[in-house]
This record gives C-alpha cells, structure tokens and sequence, in this order.
C-alpha cells in the first residue's frame, strides 16, 4: 500500500532521509534506517575532505533552520566505510554527491557506484559554497552536460536535486530532463542578524532555510514542474506530518525527503509519518499511495 | 541567540577560567549550552553551577576557547540551550570521577555524601579543591604532584566501590574507556558524560553521533548499560569533515 | 530619536505600511496612519481597473499568508478620492503602482503625483500576475528604463519594490539603481494544496508567501545589496515586532514596512513597535535610529 | 481548511437552503465562517445554528451560493472561521429584525423573550417563520403577501421600543440605514450586522472595511452608537476592484 517505485527504485514507503540531516556517521544512518525510513541520502559528498564552515553553521528560527555547513564532508575516498554501514541495514542508501564539471561529478558517481548506493543524488543547489551548488545548478547548459555525462556511464539511476534560488527552476528542470528523477527543493538562502551582538549569526553571514518556512516554496515548484514534465519528482522541504506528505505527493511526488522535522521530532518521525499514511489509505479507501500522486493538479 | 552578562570570573587553573551569569532557565546536572563567540566559532560547554547565577568552566584548547577566555565581567555571553539530558539524580553515597574539565560538569552533583576523585595532568590543573563541600576529595595527577600518581582505574581498582549508590564519570574518552571494564565489572550503577564535536545541539548536524545516537540531544550522558553496547566508543570519532578518525 | 530620512522623505518613525494590505479604501489608509503608521503604501494601482482573482485570494498558512489578489484596484483614474482620504491624516501617502512599459508606468506615476502622494513605488514584484510585476522586474534593461524614464519627469522621490523570485536580485538592483530607494522585498512565490478537496486553494493555484516565514529571506536580499550598493533600502517581509525591525535596520534598511503582522497583531502594531524601538534606544543610549543602519554589515 | 459532512439539507424558501453539519468549535451568535466553493469562489455566511450541530442558511445570488445550494448531504464543506465579533448577549425582551437572508445571523439569538420581525421580498421567503420559540412573530412583506405591507422601519414607527433590552438588526443595508434614525430618536440598544464584500476575514484585505473599521474583525456586528458615526455607512462601498461605488 506504502510501496512507491521512484526512479526505477522500489521503496518500502515515499519517506527518504533527506541529504545533509544526520547522514555523516554510517552508525547514524542505518539507525534512520532502522527507524522506518526507506531510503537515506547521504551528506553531500566532494572529491576532497572540506572541513566546512566554521560555526555557528546551524541555528534555528521561527518556522525552520537556517544553515550554512558549508559542504564539509569527508571526501569521496573516506565515504565508503560510512555507506557500507549504512547499507548493512539492508534498504537503499542514495549517494549525494557535488562537483563543479561534468568529469567530477562522473568520477564521484562511479564511486559511489562502487560503493554499492543504489542512486546518486546531483547536488546541483547548495546556496552557500561559491563554485558549487546553485552555482553550478543555474546554469543550464552545464546542467545538460553533467547529467548526460553521468546517464551514459552509471547503471544505477541519476537524480538532480535543484535550488528554488533561481530565477527558473522549470528552465533547469529541462535541462535535468535527463534525469530519472527531481528531487525538489533544497534550502532558499536566507539569513538572521543578532541584534544584541549586531551581527549575523551564521560564521557564513548567509545559509539556506529549510523546514515548514519553505513548504509552501517546495509545492510550489513540485506543482510546476509536474504540471509541465513528465519525470518523476521527489518532493523535500518542510515535511513534518502526514498532512505535508499528502500535500506533497498529491502536488506530483513520488517520493519524500524528511531533513529538518528531524530536529523537532526525532527519527520516530518516519515510523509515524508511514504509520498515519497507512491508516489514512484505508481509511479512504486508496489502494496505494502512488494513485494520489499528482491529484491535486488542475 | 540568548545573552547574559559576565558578572564575575575566576581563574581555576593556568588553562581554566570560570565565568558566573545570570539566566532564569531551569537547567540540570549534566545538560549544556552552545556558547557563541562571536567571530571566533561556537563550543558546547557543561553549566558548572546550575543555580540562578549560572556558570561555566572552561579550558583554554583552541581559538573559541581562548577567545571566550578573553572575555570580562560587564562583557555579553551568546548561547543556546539549555541542551541534552542530565545525570540521573540519586541518593546516598555517590562518587564523582572527573579529569581535566570533565569536572565541570560533575560539579553541580557535588554534595556532603559525594566522594569526588578530582584528575588532571599536574597539582596546577587540579580543578575545584578545596572548594567543594564533599565528604571526601581525593585527587590524582600524572605526574604524581598531588595525590595519586597515575590515572584513575588505576586507582579505583584498589576501591570498594559497592558504598556507593551511583558514580558519575566525565573526562577524556580514554580515561572513560579504561575505566569502563573496571566498573562492569563491579557490576555499579553508572553514568558517563560523553564528549563529541557539536555543531547544532539538535539532532541534526550528527557531529555528535556514536552508534547513531546523539549526543546532543540522546546524550551527553549514558548510562553504562548502553554505554558498554556502543562500537565507536573509545574507538571512533568523526573529524569536522566527517572523516573516520580514532578517538 | 525614531526619526528617519529615506530617500528625501522625513518620516515620524521608520514603520510604514506595505503595499497591498489595507489600503484599497482612503478611510482605511487615514485610520492607519493615525494608529501610528509614519507613512502608507497603497495597494498596487494599474492603468484600468481590475477585479482580480476569485477568491481564496488569501489563505493563512504556517508562519504567514499566501496571497494571489492579483492585483484587483480600481485604476489609476479611480484611486484619486481616496487618496484625498488617506491625505487628511496629515502623513506621507506613497503610490504604488504598476505596469507593463516605462511610458505606462510614467503615466501613472504623474498620476499619483497630481494627487499629492510623496512618492511613488514600482511594484517590480508581484509573483502572480502575467505580463506585470516579476514578469517586469526580471528583466534589468526594462527596470532601467523604467526607472530613468520616470527620474526624469518626476519631482516626487520613486522607490522601487523588487522580487526575490529572481535569479539574481542585485542584478535587477544594480538596474534599478536610478532609484531613490529600493524596497525589498515582496512576496516569495508558493502554494497550498488543500488534501481534502485535492486541490489549490488559492483560485490561482500559486500565490505570493508573506508573514515571518520569509523574513529571514527579506533580510538576506537587504544584507547582499547594502553590501554592494549605496542606496537608501526599505526593508519589507516578515515584521512582526522591534526585534525584527532591528534586524532588517542593522541588515541595512533605513525604513521598514509591515503589512502580513497586521492580520495577527492588528492596526496598533505600528504604535506598539515604534513605541518599543524608542524603549531600546533609550536603553541602549542611542542617539537615533538612523546610527543602526547597516550595524551588521561586517 | 476546515471540512465537514453535510448531514442535513432544508429548503427555507424558493431562494434559500440551510445546510447542516458537525462542528466541534465555540461559535456565537453574530459570528460568521468563509465557505470555499471549490473552483467557483469563497463567501461569507453566518451560522444560522451555533450549537455543536452547526448550520447556515444560503440564499443563491451569484455562481458560488448557487454552487453552494447544489450540495447535497454525505458531501464535505469546507470553511474557515469563526470569524468576527459577536453580538452582545442580552437578559429580558429582545427584538430581532431580519430582512431577507439576514434572518440567517438572527437565528440562534431567538428565545422565549424574543419578538421577531421576519421581512422579505414576498410570503414565499419569509425565513424560518413557524419554527421559532418566539414569544411573537411579526412578518413584513414588500408586497403585502404576508403580514404587514412595506419596510421596516414603517412598521417600527408604530411600535413601543422602550419595552426591549436590546435589539438586533440585520438586513440590506439599505433596509438598515432607514431603520437607524427611527432607533436613534428611540434611544434604544441595538445591534447591527453589516456586509461587504470580503475576500479574507483575518483584517487584511481591506474589502470589508467601512470608515477604517474592518467588518471581518472589528464587525460585523456594530452598535447603534459605532454606526451612527460611519461616513460610509448606507453611502458608499468599494466593488471588487476597490472603486468607491453608492450602495
Ligand atoms: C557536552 C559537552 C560539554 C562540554 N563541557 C565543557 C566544559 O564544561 N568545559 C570545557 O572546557 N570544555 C567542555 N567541553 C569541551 C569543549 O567544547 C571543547 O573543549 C571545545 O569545543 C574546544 O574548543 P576549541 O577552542 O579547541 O575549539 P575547536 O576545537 O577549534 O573547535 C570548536 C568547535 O568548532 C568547530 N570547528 C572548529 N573548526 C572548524 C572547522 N574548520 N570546520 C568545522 N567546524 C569547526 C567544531 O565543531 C568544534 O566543536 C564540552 C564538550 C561537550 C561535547
Ligand atoms: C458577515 C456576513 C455574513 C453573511 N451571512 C449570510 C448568510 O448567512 N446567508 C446568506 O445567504 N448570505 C450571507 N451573506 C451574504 C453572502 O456572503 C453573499 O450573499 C454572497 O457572498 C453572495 O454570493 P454570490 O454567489 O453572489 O457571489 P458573488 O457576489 O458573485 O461573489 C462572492 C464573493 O466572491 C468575491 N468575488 C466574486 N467575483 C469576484 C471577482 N471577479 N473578483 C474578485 N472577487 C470576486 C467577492 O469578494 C464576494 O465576496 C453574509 C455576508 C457577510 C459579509
Ligand atoms: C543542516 C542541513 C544540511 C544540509 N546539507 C545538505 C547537503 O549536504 N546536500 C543537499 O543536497 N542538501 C542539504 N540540505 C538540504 C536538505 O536536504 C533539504 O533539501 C532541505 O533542508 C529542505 O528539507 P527540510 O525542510 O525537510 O529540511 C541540508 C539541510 C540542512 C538543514
Ligand atoms: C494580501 C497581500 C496583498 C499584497 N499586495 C501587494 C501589492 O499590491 N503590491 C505590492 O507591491 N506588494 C503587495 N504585497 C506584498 C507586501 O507589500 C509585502 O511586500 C509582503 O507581504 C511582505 O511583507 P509582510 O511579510 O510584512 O507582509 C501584498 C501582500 C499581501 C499579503
Ligand atoms: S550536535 Fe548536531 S546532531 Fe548533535
Ligand atoms: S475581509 Fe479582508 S479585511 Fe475584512
């Protein structure tokens, strides 16, 4: 009844772990695992250790989080014992991965491959490292490139996660077409002054928002491109209860990513969160999940 | 961000000052906050009194450390929290195992039934003696300038420590891993204060994490039940890149 | 001591009203002015008038409103009268309006100025109307035009309200630059689906998010062009209280506008913020609000 | 949006029908929610029924009330609300004075101490008459098909007002705007419960407002004192574009 298959992938239910809440540690994520997620996706991984920011890299406001962990990560050498942990679990674990050419995301994307992920999630959005990210991902022709580079050389399916902080996310969503799935939206940069101190809090000045802040934002583009193209969609951003999750796939997800509402609610959040959507189908009469998908588009 | 203001500071140690402030917040043994030093980085630190007239104890290691240090009274502290869950209240005989600035901590379960073994590299970072209104404080020191020679198990492994009913341990992760099979073995009811890299204080970030439990948020304290069940303890930690390191 | 000068323009106090939020009727506009607004905005006047959408236009969501009026007004030879109105109270009306080329913006802006406002705001923003607002506002060689075109035939100061539904806002800024203040920023543009009827709720399907989910947004858009640009900003999304005006203020705002936080705190908002910020700048020995304009820019 | 089940439908009159439905929320009399009619509009209504079994009467003038009245019970509604201010409670004799669907607002204000004016167009839509523990009923019809031939306010001239606590009024605004100077000279205490247009019912959008006051939250009940200062009030209103039109 939960069962989706997104992307050629098939999911025991629509909920993943988003990329970048709690997925450093192995340990952690096959406890997320554990805990009724579907899928994880990794933290965003680069061809090189970055330490990132320095903190204040995360700090919570009304209606969400600011943050700008500025893509610290161990590097694509040190992330296979993490996955191998994680996938010990025995359910899918998504490799994220960011790069600035089509040749270092195809380099990531093998090895993660070797690793033994099931998909690779292009990190193709993060707001606030320069020469990564949104500025990587607004550039459709680039966008082109790294996708096409990628579908000809891996087995396992591709997926673009896009920034709401361009001027048009249906522009390279196009672009992305290739793709076997979108994953909508990453943070929409933002920042918070503290005006005792007078200054910005994050080390970064500028992070990106998440949680319920931005779920208007993620339908928003979810609708869109959903409305215009014909791929398949993973819903993400300010996900915290059944309500947004149905909100979400009836806007045209397949699937759903979980970050923020981690913090709030721990990781019983995807228990739950499957558990009233269950209830929810046969309360209804619904025979699966995947027949709301994209109900609500008129 | 929540601010307070510097009203008094003390110096402990050569490494560690002490500042007092004022914040309402109801904050336990054990919990800790995620101090900001404006410019310089953000640390979790352990609320060395837990009164109305707070405070906390802190060990000069890198620049954050420092840079608070530097600080004042009349100056401004930033922070958050109250975060993590506490020590297990407990009556009767307890006994407090703290080394270097994992005293500070220890600190607020301090009481006239409180047996407290104080550790530090020399008699000069010795934190708290003499200040402390416990039944007993006996101190250890790896030079052997006051007190016992030598590190803790070593020298709770000449204790009866069936008087007591609950220990409470904080201190490097070393100094927790030895003593670890000692006190299993003793079969003691036991807390430890864990210490990790943080950077939220929320259960996001999983600098924090051992085994996939938080420390932030499922921590820092654990009990030696579940402490004894982890992998990564004594054994792994995550850098700030999140690469694979040893403890 | 809560004095300020923006563009030309002495204000009482830094708060206004926003664009868009009572302030269709000229008693409205009068009676918030008298509850301690320093100045208001009008609701975006065109050339013709317009019904808008059918309702819901406004739906109440977590952390804010979306909204997709779509620009109902009665048009710019209708507006007059209430105005005169507004007027009466003795403060600052300002003009809002928009369209579709510089020569039909020039035509209303001479409009407004023969009814007395003592400014006109462009509305480059709108998220949820073809052929107007963003649709505008992302194109830099037309917000240039637009805004030489009126500099030269206006004695009246002219703002410029712009989008942060843009690629790049300090592109648009950098074109809008002619301008004697910049307003940042409107509404970001979002949705709602409602899970029971399976559809939008908002008639338009999409609509413009406001209230202290974006603030963190508005903020950032003010920070990264008081970084970059001298000019006087009006800083709009998500006030709800002094500790918010602070923010935008030392972000680099030299006047404010609220218009979401009216639903919630009502018209008394404006005495109770302006009453607080001259508690704090007591306090704080401050001499003038005016000395926090761009405190954290670091 | 708040959604229920239609678990009753009764035709009033030619033009009217109420709805009946369960909703758990605290709503007084006076107080009213915004129905979405999915994909044809959103309107105001009063709830003509205020216990836990709420209900609203609906009389179809344009696209969305007539999309209304095709719903039948087993479907859902949908709604916002309570909005709005209510009308004051009253002890001892009360008089209620209902033109046409402003009958619906008056409704759950009626008791064994009420005398209620009904008024309408002509017999047929006369509201409610019958089903009213009123202590008396009075009908008023524009063409005389029941009761007294005329308006209001003529009927009004020739009654003694001084016997009610209080009065509550609503209707046309016409209707209402002939009534108040025949109150006012009576020095009574009444109540009125205006209409605009309203496109939001949380004081943002400006449609609803009369002289500066938002209907939505500052009304739509308004006494006799507020209303006999309102320079709008009988004059002027703003259509959906916001162009000042006569009412
Ligand atoms: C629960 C808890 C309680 C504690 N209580 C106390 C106490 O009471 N007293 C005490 O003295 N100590 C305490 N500590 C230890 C204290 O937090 C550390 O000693 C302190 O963080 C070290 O500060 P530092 O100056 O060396 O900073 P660093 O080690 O240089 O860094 C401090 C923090 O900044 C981050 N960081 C630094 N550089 C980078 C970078 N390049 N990229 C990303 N992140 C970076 C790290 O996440 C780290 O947490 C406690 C620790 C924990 C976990
Ligand atoms: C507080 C209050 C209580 C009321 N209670 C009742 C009651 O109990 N029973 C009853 O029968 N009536 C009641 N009414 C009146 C009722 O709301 C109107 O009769 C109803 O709105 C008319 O519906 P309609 O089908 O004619 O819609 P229309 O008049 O066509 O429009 C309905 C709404 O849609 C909007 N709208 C329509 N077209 C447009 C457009 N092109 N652009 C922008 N906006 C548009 C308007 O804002 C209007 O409010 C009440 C009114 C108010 C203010
Ligand atoms: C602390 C934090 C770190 C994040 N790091 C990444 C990352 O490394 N890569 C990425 O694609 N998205 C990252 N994100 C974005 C999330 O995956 C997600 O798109 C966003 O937070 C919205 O979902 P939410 O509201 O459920 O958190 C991060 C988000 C947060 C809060
Ligand atoms: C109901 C509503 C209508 C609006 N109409 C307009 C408008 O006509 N012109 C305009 O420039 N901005 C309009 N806005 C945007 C506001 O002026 C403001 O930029 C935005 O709401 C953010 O501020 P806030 O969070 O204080 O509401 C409107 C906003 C709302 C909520
Ligand atoms: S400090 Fe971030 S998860 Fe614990
Ligand atoms: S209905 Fe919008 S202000 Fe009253």
């Amino acid at each position: 009844m939960l069962q989706v298959t997104v992307a050629g992938l098939k999911l025991e239910n629509p909920l993943m772990l988003a990329s970048g809440i709690l997925d450093q540690n192995g340990y952690t994520m096959k406890r997320i695992l554990e805990s009724g997620a579907a899928a994880v996706v990794t933290k965003s991984i680069g061809s090189e250790p970055r330490d990132g920011y320095l903190p204040p890299v995360i700090y919570p406001i009304e209606g969400g989080l600011l943050n700008a962990v500025g893509l610290s990560n161990p590097g694509i050498d040190n992330i296979g014992g993490e996955i191998k942990i994680a996938l010990s679990a025995g359910k899918p674990v998504i490799g994220s991965i960011f790069g600035s050419t089509p040749d270092e995301f195809l380099k990531l994307a093998i090895s993660m491959e070797e690793y033994g992920v099931s998909a690779v999630e292009l990190n193709l959005s993060c707001p606030h490292v320069q020469g990564y990210g949104t500025e990587v991902g607004s550039d459709p022709v680039l966008v082109r490139n790294i996708v096409k580079n990628l579908k000809g050389s891996l087995r396992i399916p591709v997926f673009s996660k896009l920034s709401p902080n361009v001027n048009s996310v249906l522009e390279i969503a196009r672009a992305a077409s290739d793709s076997d799935a979108l994953v909508l939206i990453n943070t929409v940069k933002g920042m918070a002054i503290d005006i005792v101190a007078k200054r910005p809090v994050l080390s970064n000045i500028y992070g990106g928002l998440s949680g319920s802040a931005i779920k208007s934002v993620g339908l928003r583009y979810v609708y869109e491109v959903k409305r215009e193209m014909d791929i398949d969609i993973i819903g993400v951003g300010g996900i915290e209860n059944y309500q947004d999750a149905l909100e979400y796939i009836m806007a045209g997800s397949k699937a759903l990513q979980i970050g923020t509402a981690l913090g709030k609610f721990g990781k019983s959040i995807f228990y739950r969160i499957s558990t009233e959507l269950a209830e929810y189908l046969s309360k209804n009469n619904i025979r699966s999940v995947m027949d709301l998908v994209g109900a609500a588009q008129i | 961000m929540i601010n307070s203001t510097i009203v008094e500071k003390i110096r402990e140690t050569p490494s560690t000052i002490t500042f007092r402030f004022y914040w309402e917040e109801k904050v336990l043994p054990g919990q800790f906050i995620m101090i900001w030093v404006p410019g310089y980085g953000e640390i979790p630190m352990s609320l060395s009194f837990t009164g109305k007239k707070k405070g906390i104890t802190v060990k000069a290691y890198g620049v954050p450390s420092r840079k608070l240090q530097e600080l004042e009274p009349g100056d401004r502290i930033f922070f958050m929290g109250p975060y993590g869950k506490p020590f297990t209240e407990s009556h009767g005989k307890r006994l407090l195992i703290g080394s270097g600035s994992g005293m500070a901590s220890l600190l607020p379960l301090v009481n006239q039934d409180s047996t407290v073994i104080v550790s530090a590299r020399n008699r000069e970072e010795l934190l708290y003696i003499g200040k402390m209104q416990a039944e007993r404080v006996v101190t250890i020191t790896d030079d052997g300038s006051s007190g016992f020679k030598g590190l803790p198990h070593e020298y709770l492994a000449s204790m009866d420590l069936s008087v007591f009913q609950r220990l409470y341990v904080c201190g490097p992760e070393v100094m927790m891993f030895k003593l670890l099979p000692l006190l299993m073995k003793a079969g003691v009811k036991a807390e430890f204060s864990l210490e990790r890299s943080m950077k939220c204080g929320i259960g996001i970030c999983d600098s924090c994490s051992i085994d996939g439990f938080q420390l932030c948020t499922e921590g820092p304290v654990v009990s030696i039940e579940k402490l004894s069940g982890l992998n990564e303890f004594g054994k792994w930690k995550l850098d700030h890149s999140g690469k694979r390191i040893e403890v």
